[in-house]
């Protein structure tokens, strides 16, 4: 028997997953540019990107800044075995996502000891040290500074890789929250709140986090390993950087972080605003008005859009009920 | 005359009331006592004169009203304060400790050291000590000292005996009998330990639950039957 | 409540401009370009197309009448943007034609969508051999692209005979310690100069130094450099260029260097590095800082500096490139009744413009055909600027010259001789 | 050995003035300031204008520069950090925020191209294969006049002994009557002035670039994580080793290999031992 909030819930999920599925056509009938469905590829990616940070550090307040290291690596590693080594795509994508878990273990070893800003510290590292070995290391294999161009891409034209992009987010987006509904995902929030007392509960926090370290993991490989083969390059300076780091994390946060719509909300918001502004601003004032933006957002309203929507709405309904 | 005058003082903890309607007079030169069992209020209490917690109703150090200035500011007007577990700097040394507590009353340093030092004497030969490396005595010695570097007018101290040796404890008791004698300083202890406070204090109020039950003489207090049977009988 | 109506009003303008992002007009040819809009090369390319599109409109349009529209997509100089402003030109905007003044990394970011989109693009600043390769092995593919610059293939070539006919004939150096910063740009130019210029010019490299591109200090560098006991320091940096040639300047390291040194390309070197870069020697793609020029880039750069008052007050190498290029396109264009074709490419591929200075060949832009064999390097360059590097450099530009910094902050071609204005030299605080 | 020797203090100095400022914020105000490499990016650009673009006096320059760290500093703290009132994964965010729209509004006023700024004093002196100048030999004498003072500042004054109880104790500090917030926002000044007179320094090594608050930022993560929190002996001991291993990396291994083994020690010390080698969680 399904609980009635549950079928709410699910209800609310069908009509979303229908309404993105349908987008190029209502795109098609309001007569946009396909260039619109274009950003809301990046927007899909980013979304998954942002998903994936969430679920650790959205969920477990553990902060990674790190993540654009997961992503690289899936994106890397499909790159490089599909590109220099001819793997067919179907072998080279769920490799590249295995070894994403893999680094993303090795990011776990930190977590075992340290917490908080050290945590935090520590995943810029792997990213920075990421950002020169890629360079450093058989640039034969990596492409160096330039990367690798001309990756084989698994679709052409806006429409299927939208509708690529979309129902990989949508399954990712609806895995997540499954797995929230069960216990674990209870544990996991309890992690954020009180490590100590989750603990005392006799759950293994250790195997917790490590299960929520390769989910987000196995999330940054798969939207990484996608990505590559969608944009068709890779360059380090498009993965292990700074300003990818402030794009995820932001998205996340600005969307509503330890929600599963949240990080989506913010992704297509910001690729959007990111892109509407450049017909007005094309220079460096877009990135200033963009990054302006976003602090104010996430000053005025650190719980993200998706908090104020609520706010909105409670307020609409407030004052409905006073006047019934 | 009251110098200090707590009226109908309640405090929160979130959505926890912790304190309902407490009031009481301290008047110059006196020293109070609060007793009550563990989680009676006590230090919150003091935190609450101190400002450190959400609070309503009226605190009064010689007429002027505490409720509405921050802790630094309450510091400043002559309230000192030596909570529970002292906080004090760990990696600082005895005598920083002690300077820092003089943040607000940079004029009378000297004179406020030498009356530490000369209460507790200990102090003195371990200025440089790393007050992380010293015993619990110690450490409240210089919670105390530190509080008095604040050039109070009252000073509040929470639990000065807690986990202390007898012998600590009566150290701790002369010094305070001491001072207040010596420099006429207003003291408002709070303690669990009652033989402790009856020793001390003038008067007493016992705290339950946040209420006060009971207030009075030491001498009327010691003879009571109900403060016998909470705190003797068994 | 002002937030949302704020909200709404924003939603109202997103649409309405989504909407007329769409509507193209008929009388017009679209180009777009993509660089970065803050970058002295960015805006080079982007100032040559505007002034070549502003002579072609003057002078009554193009395919028939119709009027040049200009539109331009920032890249911040980022792959991931390159790719979303390449994507705006072709999708949203639907460019006919784009011209770029990328960076390597941003060009082969957007490369996959030029192959999706097959939209004519012209590359007017990255010279990287590796894109020119694409065109070798896949030409059906890349045939939309060309690139106006010689690539760095190229570039040691001349750098040999700048080798033997310099450093060794009259300078008298022997040997060399390489300092190479470490990325593939600099891997692929020590192969050349290791393998091609040392055994070809007879000088012997002693030691070579890989450096990272974040280096904050170069002393300890300079300083395994003297001690290698070489006759002259060859440097390649083409990241953050400033830092090791002002600090070659600012230790006075007593030993000539010359190489391949991006940041001394453009004219605002010498403001940028506050006069910290004297001495400094750099191969340059043509026309280079202190290039004498022919009448016609002359003109072009009269008319830039009367429109243009900002950095950069001088058009880097790439804006003549965009600027002739630009015209050779629509040139092409008119030939072949449009861009989207592959009449289109034919056309493009005969163009030849040749520049003249006191009646004799200066400059010359033309593209070299697919299978077509540069002599010297046994190699193709399909769509790549055509160079001259047989002597005695007659029948076409030269690929690249030596350009070199003075300490009074003037600066001048040392090599070849047809385009020199001022002798190699070595700077005043290196004992000979 | 005498190679080492030079270039390795003259190198360590400056990275200890960089640590420095972002080890102070870190201690009393327990938040990580990711837009303290912006402090520098402000130091040296507002050195570069008024020097350079102004010809005004260097020493102008750079007491301007440190101004508006200064400034810099106490907005960074009354805008940003007191409003999120203690949130560090908010502030530490917003920080991020703040350095990416920084370096937009750098690129705006100032264009991306790379600049160098003019040795802040003249002269080079050789001893073999040996270069010195007197820029760096300064930034380092700089380095260590201002490190000694702030440790100066912080043991012997009332507001420096105010920051170190903040740092240990906060509710002791304001039992003491000092003001956390007033504290607090001191830090944020001198942290800023610090930053801004290290970015004049490291500027005049390097490069002033829109992007260069990156490098840094990781240079005083690296030394804060290897020294651990709150200790300012730490920070110059860290800063050293991490200067001399980059020196003894170029000259003796590869050069290209100079950042890697920092990344690898930051890891490596996380990994065993996180509070880092000296740290004790306070100043």
């Amino acid at each position: 028997m399904i609980s009635k909030p549950l079928l709410r819930s699910l209800i609310i999920w069908a009509i979303f997953i229908i309404g993105m599925l349908l987008l190029p056509k209502i795109f098609a009938l309001l007569g946009f540019s396909k260039g619109n469905l274009r950003t809301l590829i990046q927007a899909c990616y980013l979304a998954i990107f942002a998903m994936s940070w969430d679920f650790i550090s959205g969920r477990t307040g553990y902060i990674s800044f790190g993540h654009p290291f997961l992503v690289g690596i899936g994106a890397y590693t499909t790159a490089i075995l599909s590109y220099r080594f001819d793997v067919p795509v179907m072998y080279s994508i769920p490799i590249a996502v295995i070894v994403t878990m893999i680094g993303g273990t090795l990011f776990f070893l930190p977590a075992l000891r340290i917490k908080g800003s050290y945590f935090a510290l520590v995943t810029l590292a792997f990213m920075e040290l990421m950002y020169q070995l890629v360079q450093v290391i058989r640039p034969d294999l990596t492409g160096g500074t330039r990367g690798i161009s001309g990756i084989e891409t698994l679709t052409r034209g806006a429409v299927n890789g939208y509708y690529l992009a979309v129902s990989l987010m949508l399954v990712i987006a609806f895995v997540l929250w499954a797995i929230l509904k069960t216990r674990i995902g209870t544990a996991l929030s309890a992690i954020a709140m009180n490590e100590e007392s989750v603990k005392g509960s006799g759950l293994s926090t250790t195997k917790l986090k490590l299960f929520a370290f390769m989910v987000s993991a196995c999330v940054a490989g798969i939207g990484g390993a996608f990505l590559a083969h969608y944009n068709g390059s890779i360059a380090p300076r498009a993965l292990f950087d700074i300003n990818f780091l402030f794009t995820i994390i932001v998205a996340a946060l600005i969307g509503g972080s330890s929600t599963i719509i949240g990080p989506m909300i913010g992704a297509f918001f910001l690729t959007l605003l990111l892109e509407k502004l450049r017909p007005w601003l094309p220079g460096a004032e877009r990135y200033f008005v963009y990054g302006g933006i976003a602090l104010l957002l996430y000053m005025y309203q650190p719980k993200g859009l998706y908090a104020i929507f609520w706010q909105v709405v409670d307020r609409f309904r407030t004052r409905r009920g006073g006047q019934s | 005359m009251a110098l200090l005058e707590v009226k109908n003082l309640s405090a929160f903890y979130g959505m926890a009331q912790s304190l309902h309607d407490v009031s009481f007079d301290v008047n110059e030169g006196e020293i109070v006592g609060i007793i009550g069992a563990n989680g009676a209020g006590k230090s919150t209490l003091l935190d609450s004169i101190m400002g450190l917690t959400k609070t309503t109703g009226s605190i009064l150090l010689d007429n002027e009203e505490l409720t509405v200035a921050n802790t630094a500011k309450i510091v400043s007007f002559g309230v000192g304060y030596a909570p529970e577990r002292a906080n004090l700097f760990p990696y600082m040394s005895v005598e920083d400790n002690l300077l820092v507590g003089a943040y607000t009353a940079r004029e009378a340093i000297e004179q406020n050291l030498e009356l530490v030092n000369t209460l507790f004497p200990v102090l003195k030969e371990r200025r440089n000590q790393e007050t992380s490396t010293q015993s619990g005595g110690e450490r409240q010695m210089v919670s105390v000292g530190r509080a008095l570097m604040t050039n109070p007018k009252v000073l509040l101290i929470d639990e000065p005996t807690i986990g202390l040796a007898p012998k600590v404890c009566n150290d701790i008791a002369d010094a305070l009998r001491k001072l207040n004698k010596e420099t006429g300083l207003t003291i408002l202890i709070t303690e669990q330990n009652v033989n402790f406070a009856l020793t001390l204090a003038e008067k007493l109020h016992v705290l339950e639950t946040g209420h006060i039950r009971m207030s009075g003489t030491a001498e009327a207090l010691a003879k009571d039957p109900k403060l016998n049977e909470a705190y003797f009988g068994h | 409540m002002t937030f949302r109506t704020n909200l709404f009003a924003g939603a109202v303008a997103l649409a309405t401009s989504a909407i007329m992002a769409t509507t193209s007009f008929a009388d017009t040819v679209k180009v777009g370009f993509i660089g970065s809009l803050s970058s002295d090369t960015g805006l080079s390319t982007l100032r040559g197309a505007e002034i070549a599109i502003e002579e072609l409109n003057a002078a009554g349009g193009v395919l028939g009448g119709k009027t040049i529209e200009l539109v331009s997509a920032d890249t911040g100089e980022d792959p991931t943007e390159g790719i979303k402003a390449y994507e705006y030109l072709a999708e949203s905007e639907e460019v006919d034609f784009i011209i770029s003044g990328s960076i390597d990394d941003v060009s082969l970011g957007w490369l996959p969508r030029m192959v999706e989109y097959q939209i004519p693009t012209l590359d007017t600043w990255t010279s990287y051999i590796g894109i020119i390769d694409n065109l070798v092995t896949d030409y059906d593919n890349y045939k939309p692209y060309f690139m106006n610059i010689a690539s760095d293939e190229a570039l040691a070539t001349l750098y040999i005979d700048f080798g033997k006919d310099v450093l060794v004939d009259q300078m008298g150096w022997k040997s060399v310690v390489i300092l190479q910063e470490d990325t593939a740009f600099g891997g692929a130019i020590h192969g050349l100069v290791a393998e091609a210029l040392a055994p070809v010019a007879g000088i012997e490299v002693v030691d070579t130094i890989v450096y990272d591109v974040a280096t904050v200090d170069f002393a300890p560098i300079f300083s395994n450099a003297q001690a290698s006991g070489a006759d002259f320091i060859y440097l390649i940096s083409s990241v953050n260029s400033q830092v090791v040639s002002s600090q070659y300047v600012k230790l006075q390291v007593p030993m000539g260097m010359t190489g391949v040194n991006v940041a001394a390309l453009g004219q605002e070197y010498w403001e940028d590095t506050g006069g910290a870069g004297g001495g400094i020697s750099t191969l340059s793609p043509v026309p280079s800082v202190g290039f004498a020029l022919d009448p016609v880039s002359q003109a072009f750069v009269d008319t830039y500096q009367a429109k243009y008052t900002s950095r950069p007050k001088f058009p880097h190498f790439n804006g003549f490139n965009a600027y002739h290029g630009l015209k050779q396109a629509f040139a092409a264009a008119e030939e072949a009744g449009g861009f989207n074709n592959t009449s289109w490419v034919d056309a493009m591929l005969g163009q030849d413009l040749v520049l003249k200075k006191d009646g004799e060949m200066w400059l010359r832009y033309a593209f070299w055909k697919p299978g077509e064999i540069e002599e010297r390097t046994q190699r193709t360059y399909p769509h790549n600027a055509r160079f001259d590097i047989t002597a005695p450099y007659d029948d076409g530009a030269p690929s690249m010259v030596v350009i070199q910094w003075n300490e009074d902050g003037s600066a001048g071609v040392v090599y070849p001789d047809k385009f020199k204005t001022q002798d190699f030299g070595i700077p005043s605080w290196v004992k000979k | 050995m005498f190679q080492i020797l030079i270039q390795g203090l003259l190198l360590s100095g400056l990275y200890a003035l960089i640590a420095v400022g972002f080890t102070l914020i870190f201690s009393v105000g327990r938040v990580l300031n990711l837009a303290y490499g912006v402090s520098l990016m402000v130091g040296g650009y507002t050195f570069f204008y008024t020097a350079q673009v102004l010809e005004m006096p260097k020493l102008v320059g750079v007491l301007l520069a440190i101004v508006v760290g200064a400034v810099f500093g106490l907005l960074k703290y009354r805008l940003l950090v007191k409003p999120l009132k203690g949130d560090h994964v908010a502030i530490e965010i917003s920080t991020l925020i703040l350095a990416v729209v920084i370096q937009a509004g750098i690129i705006l006023v100032f264009g991306d191209a790379t600049k160098i700024l003019h040795s802040i004093i003249d002269g080079v002196w050789q001893f073999g294969t040996v270069s010195i100048t007197a820029n760096n030999v300064a930034a380092a004498l700089g380095s260590w006049v201002l490190i000694l003072g702030l440790y100066a500042f912080i043991k012997k004054t009332h507001i420096g002994r105010a920051m170190q109880a903040v740092s240990m104790d906060q509710k002791g500090a304001a039992i003491s009557g000092v003001e956390p917030d007033k504290v607090n926002a001191a830090t944020w000044v001198i942290s800023g002035a610090l930053g801004a007179a290290a970015g004049v320094f490291f500027a005049s090594y390097t490069q002033l670039s829109p992007s260069m608050w990156v490098a840094p930022l990781i240079i005083a993560v690296a030394i804060v994580i290897v020294g651990g929190i709150g200790s300012i002996i730490g920070t110059l001991i860290v800063a050293h080793i991490i200067g001399f291993m980059e020196i003894i990396t170029t000259t003796l291994f590869a050069a290209e290999l100079r950042g890697v083994f920092t990344m690898i020690l930051i890891i490596a010390v996380l990994v065993i031992r996180p509070r880092g080698l000296f740290g004790r969680e306070e100043l």
